[in-house]
């Protein structure tokens, strides 16, 4: 009887039993960091707008404060984009001749909106709330980063079910006073955790519940 | 083992192996007939057959994802119908292979050596067939990864309290555990073939196969631990796998379903449309490949037994069901009964006690058992008794259930035929794909079984 | 009142552009255009990223893609970009993301109900009851809740028409002009208007002055289903024009003479709600009002009656006549008796010493003279000014429907109509099939249809104008006690419409808008001195102040009665307006045609409704197709056994068997309107059935009549319920805490529970509509109904209760998720897809749902329901505009069920959360809740003892549904009572309850 | 074989029996004669050759029962991990640790992580796969798995000569006997006659 492999086969039969393992271990590895890059979540992944707004400008350049423009963060579900008209109000008088500005001025004439594209974007089947966080000192920075050194707006946040949680489950991480909502430039007290399990329990939030189905889901 | 006294097969009624067959007979027989090209007529012709009906299912497949579970006529009363049917049955068909293998391995059944490999191959084809069903029947199936409880981004889990979850972990245990018992089986008559083949390519193949099997004394010492633990672990499994699948059912609320005696009459019940599935294999294999020296006339005698016990306590099962319906005081329960007996789907209950619980009993006569023909179609009976056993649990106890005012019919379509038809034809065609590639009789376990100067070849335990 | 959206122009635009027939036939094309996409993208952003062009039709891969992409962001596909749309310059009421309310009325046969509509973003989404208003008092029936499909319907007629031709408002102008001006000179002699009942006041106005200008010509109403039999009849006793109006709130005692007056008809949600005023019962020494029936169909009425005889519709009069002569009313004579003496003598003494607390209605289609007698009665009994008032009609023109039609059907005839302008309706469909109304149309030279579809009428017309929905116009209209509402638009009309003021305007006056014409009219009639405060108080309230019709005195006339001559013998037949569609004006709305018919649960058909007696005579059987011959003219239709139908009786629902209606309504069922002549509009002899061998498969919900003995729907008699009142706990065996093997969940803060008086629901299905609308609940057809797959959130279970199949008692209970503490349904859940909150609600999470269906399965009560195909329409845009953003719209493969508008829920909870309080009882209204006409619906905290929901559930009436599995439901039920009378125990038996251990 | 022990140049002799009780004889007197790296080579399990060969009992059942262990641990343990402490939900009414609900996955568990180990253990305990090995050079091995029965002492036992051996072998009446080269020494692809 002959040998039927050769010698080599006698490393490769095992190695391959090993590479198998690797390889499954590894499609796993990328599957699971895939998901939560920033190519699946779109974070700090600037998206292309009609105008370059920026946040950085408006917000630290000229101090306006989030709720100028988001009016209804603090009484609805949505934060609500300010109409063209918000913008004319400074830009019919300032800057009125940049190109970079054309379409706001475009959108005012014709009436037409100016569309942008959503950053923040959850799946229509979550129902998020912006009133009830900001009400309860959630402050914008804890989801949407520094949106004052933002040039271009950008995700810093997941928005996966899995970070929703991370809150949702312990809001004492990150809660602070409502008064602090809009300030970027707020530093946590170093007790953070009782500080914030104190203000939990001041604004009444039923941590329990927060991870209730439908307190997301209908 | 020396100091035994010397016995002769010719104290038993018929040698399990026919005497005229030795060591290298069985194995160029055997070996011989994966190795050769031709194959049966008879088969090519059912083959053919099988082939549409192949196709049928690929068609039926595309039906469900495609359009979803509405092509199918369950409705609101009914959810779950032939999908969940099927799965039982074919579940419960995937349990001969084990049984035989694990069960008959632990109680000395030498004759289960015979049958075994392809028992369990059948096991194996049966459980693919059955887990398709589960996966099919999903609104949504693309998502039914959803079921296994792998970390991910929406931080959730799956819900350990439900019985399909069971289900979950129950039958890709049973698959993965048939599978290594069916492999382990095969190594070496992996190396049989490695070294039976002519042509390079299949020596590599069989070679790659049978990891280098050589049949060192020191390997089979353990190998034969290691296939004597998995036998071991397989017969609570076996039994597990079917009263989990019974749970399905028993932990709903369901009158008809929710019941303490599933889990033992599941099983027995599955063992029973097991054998009956292997006989009806079997026949057509052995006439077709002459094998009647290896799965003689005493094996499908004790395989008939085997049906005959786990036939009455299939029927015991549906007087034990009967009883508890009087005796739980229910409105529910008795209605339930009542409408299985008499209601709409009455023809089903009674065409199912006659194929379960009548049919069998002529297997009570040695003549009607090992009268060949006879028996493939009394096998075949009790396949469609016990496909029906599952209708009649899984619909008639669904279409009535507490509020009248819900109660409504299920009307198969023909996307229901399909898919289980086509899934027969997806069995029958893996089942040829085996008899064509591998061993479809244990080349070693027969060896084992012939007597040799030193050892004697007890089979007088033989009896079902 | 929205913000003016430029593109609606351009879609416009387009739309004028395009020609050819097919075009606005099919709503495919129209959805192709970029224009359209844009608009809608811009009206609802969210919506946008599931309309990428990257799948092509009809892909298997795009199946699966969108499937995946609306999976969520842990399958393998990524989500797509949205866009998000700002307003240009926002409206400064509008908080995007809030839905706002405003009041309007919805009007059918011209009697207003006030509504409120729900808004989001400037489309209406949700349409539910005005407190404020009289006929609704906050609730709805189908038909108002329903209308709102009408305008979202792609079927909805989008362009004028022009002999078939697709043509353009400015064309039909120009065309109608001359001849306008041709019959000015005519002083309109060749001018015809034929309208619906018309009781808006604006409209009236417009057509007074038009009549002015043009005093020859004529304008006709005509209502396929209207009022003249009681308005005959109230001529024939009082000698004047007067209607009458019932106060069931003060009534104890109520015979219905084959009236359906919590079913249909105006008031029919005011009275219902009157009505369970009196059967509310709590207490020991609780008292309940008692409702008799003699009734040909059986109708909800009838279902709720304690006691309801079964009778020909022609043996109604010989039974008020019966009546009438026991009570003494001058001129009458008994002439047999359709039922037992001692009915007669129980019922009359009954109602005799029920003076001024009793009250008898009659049903429209009976003869005048049968409404004579009655409220010959109700005087007699001194019931008129207590129990009856008699008001001007509400209508500012009343007119015999009947002979107004046939008036203007002979001037057709004659030739003498040169314009004929049709406001609404559909008479060559629902005219009496011996004027041929639609062959007359031939011979007016201009014939011009405003209407909501092209349908029959506008085929035959020379002119079709698309009328505007009416929450797209300004109008006006009054309820049934003439309680007048200014209608306001919610939206900007979705297509180039008119409302009939615009159009009588644009031909008679200066092309004024509906909301200048109305306000105008209004400005005339408003004394307040304040007028733009008064009309927005007019519009916010839904009412206009001060127009309630006061009761008047009346005085009975020497009446020398002439009765219906008997015929006997003979088949019967009954015309019947279709308790879902109406007269067919609500065949293509898909929520209605899936609405189980009132007492048969049938959908997508009608049927010849027999009696079980009369079935087996024929020996026929549920489906065997019979043809039904009348008046020379013959329909096909499938035979259906209806218990408590009377013998030799068929009926037959009109509103199907249309032809032109849209998609949806179009070619199913047979029309029943051939067979009814002028001279037969309601009734007749000697129909012929004859069974034709086909055999048809009618898809009704519900399969089952009995409750096989079962304690479903627990009942009992008044003097069952003093003797015992909490019966009802003890029909079945309820676990105590002590026999579970896990310890209860504690719910420590709010418990949301349900309660539904069963002794209160009539069966009307305004829930089932209300939970339609508003929780996105699809129509899936009547296919898949057959199949039995219906959506229906809330169904409406019906039962007979007794052992007469010929006519047995009918009880109905609704049936939604139960919210069971220990929800069968939750551990079988392979993926944690429907859990339990804190609350104490069975959510269900559709996003994770896989969709095995297990749950559903081990739901004792089959409320789950299941995607079993693509059911929610994705791919028609305009019905995505009418989805509730507040509720996920959900696909293929998904389980649903009641949550108890958990989107309320939230919205309430997030709201006091925000004010730091408590939810206060009655701040979360669920749907249902809110249609129910009769309060029978109660939703709260039961974990607050205060809460009206914690206090119904100690009542001693309130029972679980299937307590005995364990299942410790949310929702709970009061156990029905019946109030017999004890003097017709031999004819009828009392005993209701069983006990069981 | 220690690595820094030198290789012998042949890997063994090895001698063909036509029947398994003349094998176990040989088998039997090779370790009266005090040889103790030997193999066998049989196309079935002859338990006989355990004791003949001195083969010392596998413990695999001992890892088995450890895979079990295991299992069971990992099955309860998780199923406890995700329903009380990770994501405890209200699901149905039941209580958070409901055990009884979380005996078929561990049970399910046991089953699968013994299986595991029964098989792994064995495959890799035996040293497989082993696809090329000194004893496939023996011309006739192929038989090994059909009838013939072979007996192999190895080079590397203290005792063996390979004269000496080969004399022993002889004195067994084998049909054959062989020299077992090792795999390297050849081309394997073109082994010569032996």
């Amino acid at each position: 009887m002959a040998q039927i492999f050769h010698p080599s086969m006698r490393v490769i039969s095992r190695a391959s039993i090993l590479a198998f393992l690797l390889v499954v271990g590894f499609i796993g590895w990328v599957c699971w960091d895939l998901y939560r890059s920033g190519y699946f979540t779109d974070v700090n992944v600037p998206k292309e707008q009609p105008i370059p707004f920026s946040h950085e400008h408006h917000v630290n350049g000229l101090g306006i404060s989030c709720g100028y423009c988001h009016t209804s963060v603090e009484k609805a579900a949505f934060a609500g984009i300010p109409p063209t008209h918000t913008c004319m109000t400074c830009h019919s008088q300032i800057w009125t001749g940049a190109a970079m500005l054309e379409p706001v001025r475009a959108s005012y004439r014709t009436q037409r909106p100016l569309e942008w594209v959503r950053v923040h974007d959850l799946p229509d089947f979550a129902y998020f709330n912006h009133s009830i966080h900001v009400n309860k000192g959630m402050a914008c920075q804890v989801c949407h980063g520094n949106v004052n050194a933002m040039p271009l707006m950008r995700r810093t946040s997941p928005l996966q079910m899995a970070w929703c949680l991370d809150c949702h489950r312990a809001p004492e991480k990150y809660i602070r006073p409502v008064e602090e909502i809009y300030n970027f430039d707020y530093v946590p007290p170093k007790d953070q955790l009782a500080f914030g399990k104190e203000l939990v329990k001041k604004y009444n939030v039923q941590v329990k519940q927060l991870t209730d189905c439908s307190v997301c889901h209908r | 083992m020396a100091e035994h006294k010397h016995t002769t097969l010719v104290e038993q009624p018929e040698p399990l192996v026919s005497p005229k067959e030795t060591y290298g007979s069985i194995t160029d027989k055997i070996a011989g007939d994966v190795l050769s090209t031709k194959t049966p007529k008879a088969m090519m012709i059912t083959l053919a057959i099988t082939s549409a009906l192949l196709l049928v299912f690929v068609l039926a497949v595309g039906a469900v994802l495609l359009f979803g579970p509405g092509v199918w006529g369950n409705n609101n009363p009914v959810g779950w119908a032939f999908e969940i049917t099927n799965f039982v049955w074919w579940v419960g068909i995937g349990h001969a292979g084990t049984l035989i293998s694990a069960i008959l391995l632990l109680l000395h059944q030498h004759w289960r050596n015979a049958i075994n490999r392809f028992a369990e191959a059948m096991t194996l084809f049966a459980v693919m067939c059955a887990g398709l069903f589960p996966a099919l029947h999903t609104g949504r199936q693309w998502l039914d990864y959803w079921l296994l409880p792998y970390p991910n981004t929406m931080g959730m889990w799956v819900n350990f309290r439900s019985p399909l979850i069971w289900d979950v972990f129950a039958v890709t245990t049973y698959l993965t555990v048939s599978f290594m018992f069916w492999f382990v089986g095969l190594i070496p008559d992996l190396a049989a073939m490695r070294d039976r083949a002519k042509k390079h390519w299949q020596k590599v193949i069989y070679g790659i196969l049978a990891m280098g099997w050589r049949g060192s004394a020191h390997h089979w010492h353990r190998y034969e631990m290691s296939y004597l633990l998995l036998a071991g672990l397989a017969t609570p499994l076996v039994v597990s796998v079917h009263s989990v699948v019974s749970f399905d059912f028993a932990v709903s609320l369901i009158p008809g379903w929710h019941a303490t005696i599933f889990p033992p009459y599941f099983v027995a019940g599955a063992i029973y449309s097991g054998f009956a599935m292997v006989i009806t294999l079997m026949i057509p294999a052995r006439r077709w490949y002459k094998l009647e020296s290896f799965i003689t006339d005493r094996h499908l005698d004790y395989m008939a037994k085997v049906m005959l016990a786990t036939g009455l306590i299939v029927f015991y099962g549906y007087l034990t069901e009967l009883f508890f319906a009087y005796y739980s005081g229910s409105m529910y329960e008795r209605f339930m009964m009542y409408n299985r007996i008499f209601g709409p789907y009455w023809w089903s209950y009674w065409l199912l006690i006659f194929c379960n619980g009548v049919t069998p009993q002529v297997l009570w006569f040695k003549k009607v058992r090992t009268n060949v023909a006879l028996l493939f179609v009394i096998s075949l009976i009790v396949n469609v008794g016990m496909w029906l056993e599952r209708f009649v649990i899984v619909v008639t106890s669904l279409h009535r259930d507490f509020l009248p005012s819900s109660w409504d019919m299920f009307r198969p379509t023909i996307w229901d035929w399909s898919l289980y038809l086509g899934t027969i034809g997806f069995f029958v065609w893996l089942i040829y794909v085996f008899v064509r590639v591998m061993p479809m009789i244990s080349i070693f376990e027969i060896k084992h079984l012939l007597p040799w100067r030193g050892r004697k070849i007890d089979t007088s335990a033989d009896a079902a | 009142m929205i913000e003016k959206n430029v593109d609606i122009q351009t879609v416009r635009r387009t739309l004028a552009g395009k020609g050819g027939k097919e075009y606005w036939r099919s709503l495919n094309e129209l959805a192709e255009t970029e224009e359209f996409k844009e608009y809608l993208r811009q009206e609802f952003p969210r919506e946008a990223g599931t309309w990428g062009e990257e799948f092509s039709r009809r892909d298997f891969l795009k199946v699966m893609g969108a499937s995946l992409s609306l999976a969520g962001l842990t399958a393998c596909v990524k989500q797509p970009d949205e866009k998000i749309v700002p307003y240009v310059k926002a409206p400064e009421y509008m908080v995007p993301g809030k839905p706002l309310q405003y009041a309007t009325a919805f009007v059918m046969g011209g009697y207003a109900h006030g509504v409120l509509v729900t808004s989001h973003l400037g489309r209406p989404t949700h349409i539910q009851g005005n407190a404020d208003h009289p006929a609704s008092l906050g609730a709805t029936d189908v038909f108002a809740t329903a209308s709102l499909l009408h305008l979202y319907d792609p079927d909805r007629s989008q362009a004028v028409v022009h002999n078939g031709v697709m043509s353009s408002w400015e064309k039909f102008v120009q065309s109608a002009k001359p001849l306008i001006e041709a019959q000015r000179a005519l002083k309109g002699a060749g001018l015809r208007i034929l309208t619906q009942n018309i009781t808006s006041p604006t409209l009236h106005w417009q057509l007074q002055s038009l009549l002015a200008a043009f005093p020859d010509a004529r304008w006709h109403q005509y209502e396929p289903f209207n009022a003249d039999n009681v308005r005959d009849g109230m001529r024939m006793l009082f000698g004047e024009d007067v209607m009458p109006r019932y106060r069931f709130d003060r009534a104890d005692v109520v015979l219905s003479l084959d009236a359906d007056v919590f079913g249909l008809g105006p008031g029919n949600v005011r009275y219902a709600r009157d009505f369970a005023t009196k059967r509310r019962v709590s207490g020991k020494d609780a008292s309940m009002n008692r409702l008799y029936a003699a009734e040909s169909t059986p109708t909800i009425t009838g279902g709720m009656a304690d006691h309801r005889f079964r009778m020909k519709a022609s043996d109604v009069e010989v039974f008020a006549r019966a009546l009438a002569a026991r009570l003494g009313v001058p001129g009458v004579a008994a002439e047999h008796l359709p039922v037992d003496e001692t009915v007669i003598v129980a019922l009359a003494k009954d109602l005799q010493s029920h003076r001024g607390a009793g009250v008898l209605v009659v049903g429209a289609h009976q003869p005048p003279v049968v409404h004579a007698l009655a409220h010959a009665m109700n005087v007699l009994l001194g019931n008129a000014g207590t129990t009856v008032e008699y008001t001007d009609p509400v209508e500012q023109q009343p007119v015999h429907h009947l002979r107004s039609l046939q008036a203007l059907a002979d001037d057709m005839a004659r030739g003498a109509v040169d314009v004929l302008l049709i406001l609404g309706g559909n008479p060559v469909y629902d005219a009496p099939a011996d004027l041929r109304f639609g062959e007359l149309l031939a011979k007016v030279r201009f014939s011009v249809h405003l209407s909501l579809y092209d349908d029959e009428t506008s085929e035959r017309c020379t002119w079709h104008i698309p009328e505007s929905h009416y929450l797209e116009t300004w109008s006006d209209a009054r309820a049934f006690d003439g309680t007048a509402t200014i209608m306001q638009p919610l939206i900007l009309p979705l297509y180039a419409t008119k409302s009939a003021h615009e159009l009588l305007d644009e031909l008679f006056g200066e092309a004024r808008s509906s909301e200048v014409i109305v306000k105008s009219f209004w400005k005339t009639r408003s004394a307040a001195s304040d007028f733009e405060s008064w009309w927005r108080r007019s519009l916010h309230d839904g009412v206009v102040p001060a127009t309630h019709l006061s009761p008047k005195s009346v005085a009975m006339k020497n009446v020398s009665w002439t009765f219906t001559p008997v015929v006997s013998g003979g088949m019967e037949i009954l015309f019947r307006p279709d308790p879902s569609i109406f007269d067919g004006r609500f065949a293509n709305n898909g929520w209605l045609q899936e609405l189980p018919k009132h007492v048969t649960r049938i959908t997508w058909d009608n049927v010849a409704l027999l009696s079980p007696a009369t079935m087996e005579n024929l020996n026929v059987r549920n489906g065997d197709m019979v043809t039904v011959t009348y008046n020379g003219a013959t329909v096909k239709l499938p035979a259906w056994a209806l218990p408590g139908q009377p013998d030799n009786v068929v009926t037959l629902h009109v509103g199907y068997g249309r032809t032109r209606a849209g998609r949806v309504g179009t070619g199913i069922g047979a029309n029943a309107y051939t067979l009814r002549t002028s001279a037969t509009l309601w009734r007749g002899e000697g129909a012929t059935i004859e069974k034709t061998g086909e055999w048809y498969r009618v898809a009704s919900t519900q399969e089952h009549w009995s409750m096989e003995g079962r304690p479903i729907v627990r009942e009992a008699t008044l003097d069952e319920y003093r003797v015992n009142p909490d019966f009802a706990k003890h029909m079945a065996h309820r676990p105590t805490e002590k026999e579970s093997f896990y310890p209860p969940f504690v719910y420590d803060g709010y418990a949301w529970g349900m309660t539904i008086d069963l002794n209160a629901c009539t069966g009307c299905n305004a829930c089932m509509i209300a939970c339609q609308s508003e929780n996105n609940i699809p129509v899936v057809g009547k296919k898949q109904v057959e199949r039995g797959r219906e959506m229906h959130w809330i169904r409406v279970d019906r039962y007979y209760v007794g052992n007469d199949l010929d006519n047995p008692e009918m009880a109905v209970m609704p049936v939604a998720c139960h919210h069971c503490e220990n929800a069968p349904c939750e551990p079988v859940c392979p993926v944690a897809a429907t859990t339990h909150d804190h609350e104490g609600l069975n959510v269900m999470t559709y996003n994770r749902c896989v969709g095995t269906r297990y749950c559903s399965n081990n739901c004792p009560y089959k409320v789950r329901r299941y995607n079993y195909l693509q059911y929610s329409d994705t791919e028609t845009k305009s019905l995505q505009l009418m989805h509730n953003p507040d509720v996920t719209v959900r696909n293929r493969g998904v389980m649903e069920k009641c949550t108890y508008c958990v989107q309320r829920i939230s919205a309430a909870r997030i709201e006091a959360k925000k004010e730091d309080r408590l939810i206060r009882d009655g701040e979360i209204v669920t749907a249902c809740e809110a249609a129910c006409p009769v309060q029978a619906i109660t939703f709260g905290d039961i974990n607050d003892k205060n809460s009206r929901v914690a206090k119904l559930k100690a009542e001693p009436r309130s029972y679980d549904l299937l307590a005995e599995v364990n299942t410790k439901p949310r929702t709970s039920y009061l156990a029905k009572l019946r109030n017999p009378n004890p003097e017709l125990a031999a004819v009828q038996p009392l005993s209701r309850s069983e006990h069981h251990g | 074989m220690n690595f820094f022990t030198k290789r012998p140049d042949i890997y063994g002799l090895m001698a063909e029996f036509d029947a398994p009780e003349k094998l176990l004889a040989g088998a039997e007197r090779a370790k009266r004669a005090g040889y103790r790296e030997m193999d066998a080579f049989t196309p079935f399990p002859m338990e006989e050759l355990t004791d003949a060969l001195g083969i010392r009992h596998t413990k695999l059942s001992l890892f088995v029962l450890c895979c079990g262990l295991t299992g069971m641990l990992v099955g309860f343990f998780f199923q406890y991990w995700v329903a009380v402490i990770d994501y405890p939900l209200n699901i149905g009414g039941r209580p958070l640790n409901s055990w009884p609900q979380w005996i078929p996955v561990t049970f399910e568990l046991t089953i699968l992580f013994s299986a595991f180990g029964a098989v792994v253990g064995m495959i890799f305990r035996n040293g497989l796969p082993r696809p090329v090995h000194p004893v496939f050079n023996v011309d006739r091995f192929e038989l090994a798995t059909k009838d013939r029965f072979f007996l192999c002492i190895e080079a590397i036992d203290p005792l063996f000569d390979k004269e000496k051996t080969r004399k022993f072998l002889e004195s067994l009446k084998p049909d054959h006997i062989t020299v077992v080269e090792h795999v390297h020494t050849k081309d394997p692809y073109h082994q010569g006659e032996d």
